[in-house]
């Protein structure tokens, strides 16, 4: 039953409307005037690429024991997830000893893992810290929310399928996984990235249409570049 | 040889027959007027020229034949010519320049006028103390005609107060006379020389006498009238009045005096010294030009009478050193009065319209130099004599006075030329009557013909022959051509006198003169970027120059000394054309001039009389005067080296400064203050003083400047004041190593002073550069700049590595002969102090690149370009220069490590092969360039090799806690970049000196505004203090005697 | 409360007072006298802190109820202040300068319900929902479910149940 | 008689100078100046009498060749003469400057014309 | 000493083996750590295998010349010190390139790597690389102060600046150690050694918690894993000074290793034990005990 009588309330410019991303008239020094358009001038436009494994095989196979071996987590938590995340850290459960650390830039992680249910805009962010971290990365959805959307299945804001916009390598069932079933999905992550199966960076990449336009589809304010390098 | 009684005749004369001219016929009279004042000008200088050349003798002139007592005779001495001339000139063009004003008033002015020049010139000749009296009611009378020349209705007012005033002295006059008389039996005043005064009576008459003609002189406070004739006659008159009516009325005391013996010498110096004090400080707060002026005049006065105070030391240089005084006061104060008169409004910023007529502007920086003895004047060498007399009698305490008054007097005056040349200019060129400015010119001229009058009479060299210096001047007159041919002339002019005298150089004046010249020329280059004619850019850059040139040859302590005023002078000019530099450049010359006369007191005090001193021979001076010749002389140093203390002139003056004059100022100024303490330490050596070793003391001077200077450049927000603070830390540590007094302390010294020269050129020229080209010297507003200003980086990337001391820079070289020189010095605790300095360097060099060259690059820079290429060229010369001696430092080290082996036979160098070695260490500087050369480039292949294939990414592709920014500006952390530092060291930035030196000013200033109320207006108050004042002195006097 | 209630209710023409407990209770007032009720409130009666202020969508009866609710901490009682007003344009006066901490909320109703509240600092501004096109989703007329099932990509497969017929299936698998 | 006349002589002057000082009123001024000026004067010639001597004319009364015995000092008389004449003048120039003020400020009193100062 | 062409592969061998032993110390200082605070750790073989992680990363990124250049700077400020400092006292193969440069030449050639890092930090653009670098160089100069004192007052001691000589001058019996010859210049030196091994409580300017990371925040694969490189090797050729100057060096490799060994201790130690300081706090404690310490120290020898 739709509102007929309703007029929508004037709302501020978004997306790549908004204020701070127009182009803009600026006088240098030297009182020549000239046009500065944010995002082009500020970001990078390329598309990212697909990093092929160029080296042979048993040299490719050494790197991916070391990537799975060497999990760096950008610690980056949304929804319930992040309180189950950080007992790992703790002596009772101690994820160092199996080659997993906390990164808190996402530069130098290789493992985005979503910890929960991602709202819009939240996605925005997860989507922005996945596309700056380095190739090879990996994703992995925690809960149900993330896998079928879980008890917000029916909500207005948030997602309910993560691999339509993020390429996951993995899924965690639960609602919320315990850290002993986290233990047990890194393992299984391991097991995946060292068959070589880890390849979600250049999935990305190489489908950048598809995701995009998914992400796009359900981020009305879409206020990036394409790619966030 | 006409006589010079038809000085009078003729005045009188025409007077007489301008009163039989018709009202109407108005140029005729003036053409009289004219032609008698030419008259008695030439009759003066014809006797001036015949009595100096020797050609004619002192001659009496008995009025009515018979030999005094029983009638007037006058006398045309040297002194009376001069004096006379000077009167009559000034009269002469007085009246030119009154033209106007006379011809509306008519002949009655004109003969009035010619009656005052009359009864000055007669004051001059006249031996008669009766005589006197008749020539200065004359004048009295003829004053209080001549102010109501002035448009200025309060001018009635005035003339009213003087005339009151003149009725007490003349009371005080006639008494005295009368009772002279009664004592002496004579009126003449060769009389009274010859029997002394013995009757009680007789000394009550002489000092009322004595009184009623130093009254004329407008002694402090008795000379309120005065100030207000001065603020409101026409200025023409005033000319008269300051220049011509004091110098009548000085030599009338000064007669008198003569023959008083003695025992009134004190007397006249105290009133004098006492008045020349208290009118410069009342001075201070004056901003009324014309006020300004009379408190100036009527201290200039006092001066004099303070010097005719000394007459019985001077001995035949009192007529150089009095008349040099006298005759570059009379020139000044007749010239600034007739600029006043060209200028309509009376606030001191008024004179700002001078801007807009260069020459004139020339001619006020003439007339102030002049006033306060600056070289080549005549008052530079009146100045030098008097002060070696006066320390050769021991009147130490007398000269101290002087400079103080004649420091305090330079303030207010360049405070003066400061506004002049910075606030706001009116656009509208007013219309200057063309009589009125030739005679301000013609003024100048005379100036500076005295000047070289004066230099030729001078027992030293004549400075107005220096070459130099005359180059400098020469190029006020190719004032016209554009700046680019001016530079090539000025480039030129530098190398060519560098060739011409480098043969002569031992190796420390050799670095010296490289920086200097060389090094100058290199900067000049940065000089091309500038078109136009960049009016008043080459005459001070080229004296400054010029003043370090004779600085280098100097040999005496004259020469060195007129080169330092001459340095100071030119740099204090070219400091001043910066923007906003108008304080700092004030602050500048004030410290300059107080450390140049703490030179002159020193060089003084070394000489103990006036034979010219060598400065070789201060390595003979000894006994209890040394340590305090020792302690001003480097004093003096120190306030160009601006170590703490007496530093607070600094950073202002070099950062306002243009961008090619900062890295003069800086890279070569300072320089020269190291040049002094090199020679003062070199022959004079260690000194004691209350036991304790003043290099000593030195040492703890250099290192709390090492210290303090690197703190407070850490917090400035402003590039160029940043590195004007660190040269306050360099020149530190400079200072640190030649007060350690070993070779290798001295060895560093010699390699800061020439990587100093080196690196803060470089880093003020791209500094300055970058301002140019941001339009802004605030580091926080810059940014992000590599990528558009890859050259400049790369300038302050060489120059900060250099300068912080890391390897494989020169800058490495400087620290390890440091750790060397240190390993031998005895005092170890100031070495803390640099020891903490030397990281603290480190973080003002990274802030000064992070914050212009790395971050973010704000919207409207975006489009930038690299400096100006001439700009950019001496920067790539110097980055050549440094790394070329990283690698070889022997080459210019090694013939002054020898060099200074003559001086400390202990502890050379050894520059066998590629090592230096000393007595602890050693340090191979192409090796050390080889290895990190090697595993730089070794790694940065294996980086290549991992990484060719880098994405390339704009300035906001950052990571942002999953956000991103949005402008620049908040994303570029630049401002208090060092907010911790300041939480745990900031209570060691406390303003003490500023403060200090702000108390001092501030007291002058409250004291003059205070004291000033002294003058209400009132005739009868002013009345009132001259009784006062002639009661209090008698009280005084009485009491000495 | 009954005291505070008795000596404002003449003047400001409230409504009922409804005592949920001792220390909580709700009056109605009128638009014209909610500022100077809130602002007595606040400067005399020390209700010095704004806990809440949200809306509840009467969507039947064509209104929104504001609620602000009021706290005085020396007393350690609760008041909320409620008003009703019209649901076709509606709009409400601001209180922001009466609390900073109120522009939130204002922004929070403008997004969530479309009231408009003119004069609120940033109230235009996107607060929760970034880039929200559609009806304010806090408005019962909104539909959620339609929403999220024509916006959200689904996983095939999932079975949705009503959560107590779902879990007395589960626990009672015989009915009982 | 010398003792009285310089005593007078002083006297005036001192009294003309306090009546200078004290009064406000320019044309008092100027009177009281005249007075101190006469005092000046009578010192001037009491300074040159001496006792029992004449005046220095040569006439008929002093013939030349005792005239150095028998008139008194004649440049104090001299002096006088010439001091009367230029205080003649002075106060000429200030009754001048007195008319011009007044017909410019309006007043006589000296300590209203006080805008230059400091 | 001189150069010859065999000093580069013996170079190389003293490096190859300080690295190996430097991923050795990492390791076993982090497992500390771990077992302070009740953990396992990481395993034996974990820092070399994030290393080689990091040398594989795919992709990369760049901000600009300096960007690129800074980790090159940085390593090279490592390996030059390692290079510049005489390891093993007495063995010809390991004298390194010693000959280019004394103590002096050490201290300050500290500061390459620090401005190369910094410069490189700096042009990321990021502003969490400039507080990390304001606060890592704030700290910086007050930390090295003690040190630099306590050199100076050794070099003073032993009246020579060659690092070779001081050792030579430490030999025979570890009482002649400048340790027990001369304490309060290694307290001294000690205090400044803990404000620049980057442990707590002197960690500010890494600051994983308030700000990424710090300076390194735009760093990654390549780059960071110069730098990791730097992290192994730059605390070894530290202690290494250390150990010549204050604890009598090495003659041989096993006593190179355990002296080496027990120093890194001592900052391990005091990093489990301690809660980080603020910058201005840790100036502060510099200044107040360091500083005293080093003037005594140069005043009594």
């Amino acid at each position: 039953m739709k509102d007929e009588k309703y007029t929508p309330l004037p709302r501020r410019p978004i997306g790549l409307d908004r204020e701070e991303l127009k182009k803009r008239t600026v006088t240098a020094p030297d009182g020549q005037t000239f046009e500065v358009d944010p995002i082009r001038d500020y970001y990078c436009q390329d598309a990212p690429k697909a990093h092929q494994r160029s080296y042979i095989k048993i040299v490719e196979d050494f790197f991916n024991w070391c990537r799975a071996e060497s999990l760096w987590i950008l610690g980056y938590g949304t929804g319930c997830g992040a309180i189950e995340m950080r007992p790992l850290m703790t002596p009772r459960f101690d994820a160092y000893r199996y080659g997993i650390q906390w990164r808190p830039t996402p530069r130098q992680a290789n493992l985005l893992m979503i910890s929960g249910y991602l709202s819009v805009k939240t996605l925005k962010r997860a989507i922005r810290s996945y596309e700056q971290m380095q190739n090879p990365k990996y994703v992995v959805g925690l809960g149900s929310c993330t896998i079928n959307g879980g008890m917000y299945w029916d909500s207005y804001n948030t997602i309910k399928k993560l691999d339509e916009y993020l390429p996951v390598d993995l899924y965690i069932a639960g609602c919320m996984p315990r850290p002993e079933a986290l233990l047990a999905g890194f393992e299984d992550l391991k097991k995946i990235i060292k068959a070589g199966g880890g390849e979600g960076a250049n999935k990305y990449a190489e489908n950048f249409e598809w995701y995009k336009a998914n992400q796009k589809s359900v981020i009305k304010d879409w206020d990036m570049p394409d790619y966030n390098w | 040889m006409v006589s010079a009684i038809f000085i009078i005749v003729v005045g009188l004369g025409a007077a007489f027959a301008l009163g039989l001219l018709k009202d109407s016929w108005r140029n005729g009279a003036f053409a009289l007027t004219m032609a008698a004042l030419a008259v008695m000008s030439w009759i003066s200088i014809s006797w001036l020229g015949a009595l100096a050349s020797g050609a004619a003798q002192p001659t009496d002139i008995l009025t009515a034949g018979v030999q005094p007592p029983f009638a007037i005779n006058l006398r045309v001495g040297l002194a009376e010519a001069g004096l006379l001339s000077v009167i009559t000139l000034t009269g002469l063009l007085s009246a030119l320049y009154l033209r106007d004003a006379l011809m509306q008033q008519g002949r009655r002015s004109m003969a009035v006028l010619l009656i005052a020049i009359m009864a000055l010139s007669g004051i001059v000749l006249t031996r008669d103390i009766f005589n006197l009296f008749v020539f200065f009611e004359l004048m009295v009378i003829s004053t209080g005609g001549l102010v109501l020349l002035s448009d200025d209705e309060r001018a009635i007012g005035a003339g009213f107060k003087y005339l009151v005033v003149t009725q007490v002295i003349s009371i005080l006059l006639l008494v005295g006379i009368i009772f002279t008389y009664h004592a002496q039996g004579s009126l003449n005043i060769d009389d009274f020389a010859a029997q002394p005064l013995a009757a009680k009576g007789a000394g009550l008459a002489f000092f009322l006498l004595l009184m009623a003609l130093v009254l004329e002189l407008k002694p402090f406070p008795a000379n309120g009238w005065a100030l207000d004739i001065y603020e409101s006659a026409h200025p023409g008159f005033s000319a008269i009045f300051s220049a011509a009516s004091g110098t009548a009325a000085v030599y009338a005391a000064d007669k008198v005096l003569a023959t008083g013996g003695a025992e009134w010498l004190p007397l006249a110096t105290f009133i004098g010294l006492f008045t020349f004090l208290a009118s410069n400080i009342l001075a201070l707060r004056q901003d009324n030009d014309r006020r300004l002026l009379g408190y100036s005049s009527v201290a200039q006065i006092g001066l004099v009478l303070a010097v005719i105070g000394q007459r019985d030391i001077l001995g035949d240089q009192f007529l150089y050193i009095a008349g040099g005084i006298l005759i570059a006061h009379a020139v000044a104060k007749a010239g600034l009065f007739w600029i006043s008169g060209v200028i309509t409004r009376r606030e001191l910023t008024a004179w700002t319209v001078l801007r807009l007529n260069p020459p004139l502007v020339v001619a006020f920086a003439t007339f102030l130099a002049m006033l306060i003895g600056l070289p080549p004047f005549p008052g530079f060498y009146a100045k030098w004599e008097l002060a070696h007399h006066l320390v050769a009698e021991g009147r130490v305490a007398v000269l101290v006075l002087i400079l103080i008054g004649a420091l305090i007097e330079a303030g207010y005056l360049f405070r003066w030329f400061g506004l002049a040349i910075k606030r706001e200019a009116p656009v509208a060129r007013p219309k200057y009557a063309p009589g009125k400015v030739l005679v301000i010119y013609a003024a100048a001229l005379l100036g500076w013909y005295a000047g070289y009058r004066w230099g030729a009479l001078s027992q030293y060299d004549n400075l107005l022959q220096a070459m130099p210096l005359m180059v400098a001047l020469g190029f006020l007159l190719i004032e016209g051509l554009p700046a680019r041919i001016k530079n090539v002339i000025a480039i030129a002019a530098l190398c060519v006198w560098f060739w011409l005298s480098y043969g002569s150089f031992d190796p420390l004046q050799m670095i010296f003169g490289v920086i200097f010249m060389i090094g100058g020329a290199v900067i000049f280059l940065a000089s091309f970027h500038e078109t136009g004619r960049r009016l008043g850019f080459y005459p001070p850059a080229m004296l400054m120059y010029a003043g370090l040139a004779m600085l280098i040859v100097a040999e005496s302590s004259f020469a060195f000394f007129a080169a330092w005023e001459v340095l100071t002078i030119g740099s204090y000019f070219l400091i001043l054309r910066g923007k906003k530099s108008e304080p700092h450049a004030l602050s500048y010359l004030m410290f300059s001039l107080g450390g140049a006369f703490a030179i002159l007191l020193g060089f003084a005090l070394a000489a103990g009389g006036t034979a010219p001193l060598a400065i070789a021979d201060l390595a003979q001076v000894t006994g209890a005067v040394a340590p305090w010749v020792f302690v001003l002389l480097a004093i003096g140093f120190m306030t160009k080296t601006a170590a703490i203390g007496l530093h607070i002139w600094l950073p202002g003056a070099h950062a306002e400064a243009e961008a090619d004059v900062s890295p003069m100022v800086s890279g070569v100024l300072l320089k020269a203050g190291l040049y002094g303490m090199f020679l003062l330490l070199m022959t004079m050596g260690r000194q004691h003083l209350f036991g304790v070793d003043l290099t000593y003391v030195l040492l703890w001077i250099g290192a709390l400047s090492a210290l303090l200077g690197n703190l407070m450049a850490i917090f400035q927000e402003d590039a160029k004041r940043l590195l004007a603070y660190s040269s306050i830390g360099q020149m530190g540590y400079a200072l640190f190593g030649l007060a350690m007094m070993n070779h290798l302390g001295w060895l560093m010294a010699l390699m800061f002073v020439i990587n100093h020269y080196v690196y803060k050129s470089l880093l003020f020229l791209s500094v300055g550069g970058v301002a140019k080209r941001t339009g802004t010297r605030d580091m926080y507003r810059m940014g992000g700049l590599i990528k558009l200003m890859p050259l400049s980086f790369i300038a302050v990337l060489i120059g900060i590595i250099t300068m912080s001391g890391v390897p494989p820079l020169s800058g490495f070289g400087g620290r390890w002969i440091f750790y060397n020189a240190i390993m031998t010095a005895d005092a170890r605790l100031p070495m803390v102090l640099v020891f903490l300095s030397g990281p603290i360097a480190f973080l003002y060099l990274f802030r000064l690149i992070h914050t212009i060259f790395l971050g973010q690059l704000k919207d409207e820079h975006r489009q930038l370009k690299d400096a100006p290429f001439w700009i950019l060229l001496p920067q790539m010369i110097y980055v050549a220069f440094l790394l070329g001696f990283a690698v070889l430092p022997g080459m210019a080290l090694r013939r002054v490590d020898a060099y200074i082996g003559e001086h400390f036979t202990e502890q050379g160098l050894s520059w066998e092969g590629l090592t230096i070695t000393s007595e602890f260490g050693y340090w191979s500087p192409v090796q050390i360039m080889i290895v990190i050369g090697t595993i730089f480039t070794l790694l940065f292949l294996l980086l290549l090799a991992l990484n060719h294939k880098a994405q390339w990414v704009k300035q906001f592709n950052i990571v942002y806690a999953a956000e991103r920014p949005f402008r620049p500006e908040t994303t570029h952390f630049a401002w208090n970049f060092f907010a911790p530092y300041r939480r745990a060291l900031g209570f060691l930035l406390a303003p003490l000196v500023t403060r200090f030196w702000g108390a001092i000013t501030n007291a002058l200033h409250e004291t003059a505004e205070f004291t000033r109320k002294l003058y209400t207006g009132n005739g009868q108050t002013y009345a009132v203090h001259v009784l006062v004042f002639v009661v209090v002195l008698y009280l005084v006097a009485g009491g000495i005697s | 409360m009954r005291a505070l209630y008795d000596r404002l209710k003449d003047r400001f023409q409230l409504g009922e007072l409804t005592r949920q407990r001792p220390d909580l209770g709700f009056v109605t007032v009128g638009r014209d006298h909610l500022r100077a009720l809130l602002v007595e409130l606040k400067d005399v009666e020390g209700f010095t802190h704004l806990v809440l202020f949200t809306a509840v969508d009467w969507l039947e009866d064509g209104q929104f109820q504001l609620t602000y609710l009021l706290n005085n901490r020396a007393t350690a009682q609760d008041l909320g202040v409620r008003l009703m007003i019209p649901r076709e344009g509606a709009s409400m006066d601001t209180i922001h300068d009466l609390w900073p901490t109120a522009e939130t909320y204002q922004r929070e109703l403008y997004e969530m319900f479309g009231i408009d509240f003119p004069g609120s600092p940033r109230v235009d501004e996107d607060f929760i929902l970034e880039g929200w096109t559609d009806l304010p989703p806090n408005r019962r007329d909104f539909d959620t479910k339609e929403y999220s099932e024509a916006t959200f990509a689904e996983r095939a497969g999932r079975e949705s149940h009503d959560p107590r017929d779902h879990m007395k299936q589960k626990l009672y698998p015989d009915g009982e | 008689m010398i003792t009285i006349a310089m005593t007078t002589g002083f006297v005036l002057i001192l009294i003309g100078l306090y009546g200078a000082l004290t009064n406000t009123n320019i044309l008092r001024m100027i009177v009281s100046f005249t007075i101190a000026s006469t005092g000046v004067n009578v010192v001037l010639v009491s300074v040159g009498y001496m006792p029992g001597r004449t005046a220095p004319i040569l006439d008929d009364a002093v013939p030349v060749g005792s005239a150095t015995t028998s008139i008194i000092d004649p440049i104090p008389q001299a002096l006088v003469l010439t001091a009367i004449v230029i205080g003649l003048g002075v106060t000429a120039l200030m009754l001048a400057y007195a008319y011009r003020l007044f017909r410019i400020r309006q007043t006589l009193d000296i300590s209203k014309i006080v805008e230059l100062k400091w | 000493m001189s150069f010859e062409w065999i000093q580069i592969p013996y170079a190389l061998l003293t490096l190859l083996i300080v690295f190996v032993y430097g991923v050795f110390m990492t390791t076993i200082i982090r497992k500390m750590g771990a077992r302070a605070g009740g953990r396992y750790g990481i395993r034996l073989y974990q820092t070399f295998v994030d290393l080689a992680k990091n040398y594989a990363l795919r992709s990369h990124i760049s901000h600009g010349i300096m960007f690129y250049l800074g980790p090159v700077f940085r390593l090279t400020g490592g390996v030059g010190l390692i290079l510049f400092v005489p390891t093993i006292y007495g063995s010809v193969m390991h004298q390194n390139f010693a000959f280019a440069g004394d103590l002096v030449l050490a201290l300050y050639f500290v500061f390459f790597g620090t401005l190369g890092m910094a410069l490189g930090a700096g042009e990321s653009g990021h502003p969490y690389s400039a507080v990390g670098i304001t606060r890592g160089l704030s700290q910086m100069t007050a930390a090295e102060l003690p040190f630099v004192l306590a050199v100076f007052a050794v070099s003073l001691q032993y009246q020579t600046l060659s690092i070779t000589e001081i050792v030579a001058a430490q030999q025979g019996g570890f009482l002649s150690w400048t340790l027990f010859t001369n304490p309060i210049a290694v307290v001294a030196a000690m205090i400044g050694f803990l404000g620049t091994m980057m442990r707590s409580p002197f960690d500010v300017f890494l600051a994983p918690q308030e700000i990424p990371i710090g300076p390194p925040t735009e760093f990654h694969s390549a780059y960071l894993a110069l730098m990791q490189t730097n992290r192994i090797l730059f605390p070894i050729a530290k202690i290494v000074i250390y150990m010549n100057l204050f604890f009598g060096g090495a003659t041989n490799w096993p006593v190179f290793f355990l002296k080496v060994f027990l120093i890194y201790l001592v900052s391990a130690l005091v990093g489990v034990v301690f809660p980080r300081f603020r910058v201005e706090q840790s100036i502060r404690f510099f200044l107040i005990w360091g500083l005293p310490l080093g003037i005594l120290s140069i005043l009594i020898v």
